[in-house]
């Protein structure tokens, strides 16, 4: 949950950037943009752009970190010192580490580790902008990286916040939105079987409202999926 | 062999140490045993043992909440509480420890912060919440986050004489608007459990961490695990874990 | 195998992408691309990828510059732009990239840096320029160099209320009085080549950085390799930087 | 050797907390007290508390640390965040890393690591509550941590303060005597033989003086002694 | 074999270079070596050779003595001293190191520290005590904390400008009021030497070291080595430590 | 390029330190400082002194690292605390991290590091006073402590700085001269070849002008390798 603030954020059912309450932002996705990865993909949502490079299956060093059983997922979320307001230091931060636990935890479900033992996989994820829902905004990116390097996968990740605002369930939260919310949840499931594999609440909501918006969160995030998809798909036919 | 037991037991709706799927081990809250704390709570959960100091200092307010006092909240996994402990920097796992217990005092609203300036844009409190984890038998969320709560319910404001603080006298209390609790579900196979021991956990598919406001509001959530859950499975792991925060509140 | 083809090809003033060896590979330069900067170019050069973002902040002078700015320059390999490159702090090579930037822009005296002073010995505006690598294929210096000049010239002074920056406000321009371009020239056996992909890089004897002035002066060099150069090796390479800098320098 | 007052520390042969000079403060000694660990032990002296944990013997990694010919000792010494009365920030300071090193020297004498090759032994002891006398109170709990965890031990090593404070010669300084004695001496020793295993002293005194503190030292320590062997053996009664 | 053979001399009290147990190897004492320095000494003893060097800066005093000047002491093992030294942060010996010298200087009330505030609660002189090893052939504690007190003795106070230091240029003595002396006593078998070399270093059974003033008194104490001591031991130490201290307060 | 300042730094044809431009400051070079290294020197150029050890070819650790065909050359150079007018905190800065960079590169076209493969030569360079062109100190020492190491050399590496002040070139900065020069460049080369390992500048020259400091540099270089050359057959005659 944000700061407080008198000003009105959703006026005539409209958000401040005109949206409505359970419309997404314009949202680009690329993959292939990095080309020594052996996956990678550009997404943006609105002024937050995330870039993720996938590199493995590979070898893992040093040896005794090797599972004989599964590879290993490694992620690294990280904040471009020119991506927010103040500029950020380099290095990792106790919020950075967190969501790149997070973030690994949101991807594993959908990976076939145990296909690549004693290998390591690593995901890495630059917010080059920060405009809010950076974390869901990189788990998008990681899914299409790790889709593009060809490591198999049960599902696409799809990945986006939802929240409450004034007296309004919304969804994807911008950096305004996400200082002056009641309440946000970072969300990331499989569509296939609707397995959520990220979950994170900060403010304040009943049972009844978490139910409300995560009917929201499934249904927009069906969109993002298809455009996951065809984002795949563009690469192929290019 | 033992993680295979345990679970065959979990699916039979049966625990290792004979609790009900929905029991709390043995819970243990003694306040104010930490003399140099303004605030302190050692809490055990069966095994698990935790203690919660809380600290005060003079700081400077944020930029942006010049009225506003500070809250920091740390935890150590003390590399006596576990083999597997290392000394060192806190890892991922000590980091989201300090951050979850965190968010349920923040989200709640639980410090009344506006209520530990002392002169706005210059100088407030800040309130230092250290989690130290002295043994570790698993749910050291729930133990923490309920030695949080407790630490800071019997914490003082220490005097201050010419902005130096007088240790060991105390004005009054640290201000409380609400007293978040946190209860942690454990999904295995398609059963919750609560407070689930290490040996359980080990054997979890997933958990859903909840804060949960004495009014009933959630006020933080977090997943964690390497199985997906469905929504249906979160909105009863939330039911659960309100019904459950009831029992926890009383023993503060 | 590869490597002493790609010498092979060198040494008969060929190249593996068929350039000229005194050619660029395409460059594309693009500007304001980051939102959240005062000031942003990303740059391809050929597969080499490189974003710069400026930041302005509030900071305290130097006590023997009292009404100067501050530039502060830094480098991130970013382990998303190669294999090789891991997560951590700056290693040598990207502490050195950050180095040889930051001699560029200061040592042309580009930025006029006693514009910069708020308040005489007390506050002046810090000019963060971060080089962030997107993708490595060889090249980084003039990559990174160009991206940080590019993105200079566009940079603007945020607005100042109460001390307090307005993000997204702008005063005016940063304050520019030249624009230096750098140029690395290699050597392999007697040749001399610009450019450099990666694994040309890695055939070469020794590389010489050259930032030259639009006025014609040189303002920093930095030799690298395993390999010495004569002093007529060093004036032939420092003529064609001087010559082909002029072709990066339209590019801005 | 502390600070200067002009408060009187000692009046009327009584100290501020009201002991004789030579009186120890009220001691309390519990063995077992992590379940985790090979060995446990929480001590206070007055409002000084410590706790020890003792894990191995272990085979010690990685490999090239091992030493054929004997076992490893590694000690520890850390201060809780909130055991002092301005917050300390968590991570080693040179404090600490000193007294890390002293008190492995004051338990190894103890220890027959010659009989664990390739292995070590990890004593951790974090401080709870510091009231003076704090590095003291660490090495009596990490001796009843390594007795309980069954490591072979030629004696208990006992360890309290000593000092001068005012005119008087004192033992088992607390914090505000800490800041405020003319000397200090941590100390500790093996009874049986008298062998001293820690000794380190800060502020002025003459030879003579230190003499008359060891005599102190030695007396009392046999009390220490006496409470160990009695913490060690309730923990066999229970 | 050699080890064996130390050993085995010392029990005969021999020593390997000829010298007697109680004996120091020659001593050689430089100071004001250091020109960028407020006061410097280079001590040699025998093949062991530490510089001290004293840095004075301007510092805010500590709350508690808010009218008194600040010591720190550092103590670096710079790898061109031994093949076993490594680069990197100091170590526990380092650091132990710096930490006995220092307690040797503060505990002897050496320094004068009233005398180095320059406005109460606001500013005072920071006195900087860098031991720097430049070969390490035992006894490094007695060498360097000689080098220390040598460098103190000859150290001066700059002169301020505006708060600003003018180096090169000095106002008086740093002020100190007493020269302690460190003498380190090992301990093998029943014998006791002084300043060992570092093959005899390890094959000591223990060692003490004693700090010790002009008037006689004790002011620092530390054992190290793997064995015990008696309070025989100890307090046959002392006295040989003191006798020793007057040798070396010679050379001041 | 160093700091503006009205002052003249050249007056009739002579710097401030009375020197002419093309004139090098006093130098001793040393050889075998270090006892317990494999070599060693000392080597001052006016009140700026180095001091170099080099300890190796010696088997490298960990095994990893090591490579088949060759010795790793490692160089570090490092500021003693004292060595500056204010106080320099004691671990790597980026400065340093370059420049260590840099001397290795300088040293490495003059060893035959082929010779010795799976092992390390550890260059280790210490600043005892920095009055300008430490680096350069730093290089002249450091080729002196190979050569005493008995390292295989192709030649010695002589270096020193050049550069213009006021309009005039110069040789072998000072501090002073440093910080308000026009432009300044440290330089090392090979004299037997007259192979350039060392060239960096900072500051703003003309080719021409370059051209002619390089001149000065090698000239000025011949004296330095005389020196290095006469500090080696020293030791063997003593």
């Amino acid at each position: 949950m944000g700061m407080k603030t008198e000003e009105k954020m959703i006026i005539k059912g409209r958000r401040l950037d005109g949206r409505e309450p359970d419309e997404l932002r314009e949202i680009e996705m690329k993959v292939g943009v990095i080309p020594n990865a052996n996956g990678s993909a550009q997404v943006s949502f609105g002024n937050t752009v995330a870039i993720a490079g996938v590199y493995g299956p590979r070898l893992l060093h040093p040896k005794h970190l090797q599972r004989a059983d599964t590879a290993i997922l490694q992620c690294r979320y990280n904040m471009a010192p020119f991506s927010v307001d103040e500029r950020a230091s380099p290095g990792p931060s106790r919020r950075s580490i967190e969501i790149s636990k997070v973030t690994r935890l949101a991807l594993e479900p959908a990976l076939f580790l145990e296909e690549y033992p004693e290998t390591v996989v690593d995901v890495y994820i630059e917010i080059l902008q920060a405009d809010g829902s950076t974390r869901v905004t990189g788990i998008n990116a990681a899914s299409l990286a790790l889709a593009d390097a060809g490591v198999p996968m049960r599902d696409l990740v799809v990945a986006l916040s939802g929240g409450k605002i004034d007296e309004t369930p919304i969804i994807d939260l911008n950096g305004k939105e996400d200082n002056y919310s009641v309440a946000d949840i970072p969300f990331a499931f499989m569509p296939r079987k609707k397995e959520i594999t990220l979950l994170q609440m900060d403010g304040l909501l009943t049972p009844d409202e978490i139910k409300s918006i995560f009917k929201n969160l499934l249904k927009a995030g069906q969109t993002i999926y298809e455009m996951q998809k065809q984002a795949l798909r563009k690469k192929y036919e290019e | 062999m033992r993680p295979d037991y345990i679970l065959k037991l979990l699916e039979n709706e049966e625990r290792m140490d004979g609790r009900r799927m929905d029991e709390f081990r043995k819970i243990k809250v003694e306040t104010q045993n930490i003399k140099k704390a303004e605030g302190s709570a050692r809490v055990k959960m069966g095994n698990t043992d935790v203690i919660v100091g809380v600290k005060m200092e003079i700081g400077t307010p944020f930029l942006d909440t010049p009225n506003m006092g500070i809250l920091k909240t740390g935890a150590e996994f003390t590399p006596i509480a576990s083999p597997d402990f290392e000394s060192g920097p806190p890892g991922e796992d000590a980091t989201e420890l300090a951050r979850v217990i965190d968010r349920g005092i923040r989200e709640s609203e639980s410090i009344d912060l506006e209520k530990l300036c002392l002169n706005e844009g210059e100088k407030v409190w800040k309130v230092f919440v250290d989690a130290y984890i002295i043994n570790h038998d698993g749910n050291l969320t729930d133990a923490s986050a309920l030695a949080a709560i407790a630490a800071l319910k019997v914490a003082k404001i220490p005097k201050l004489e010419d902005d130096k603080i007088i240790r060991d006298v105390f004005e009054k209390d640290l201000p409380l608007l609400h007293t978040p609790i946190t209860v942690t579900i454990g999904k295995v196979a398609d059963k919750f459990i609560i407070d689930p021991n290490r040996e359980e956990e080990e054997v979890l598919d997933a958990k859903l961490t909840v804060a949960v406001r004495e009014d009933g509001m959630v006020c933080a959530m977090q997943k964690s695990g390497s199985h997906g859950l469905t929504t249906e499975d979160v909105e009863k792991m939330i039911d659960l874990a309100i019904k459950k925060s009831k029992e926890l509140r009383k023993l503060l």
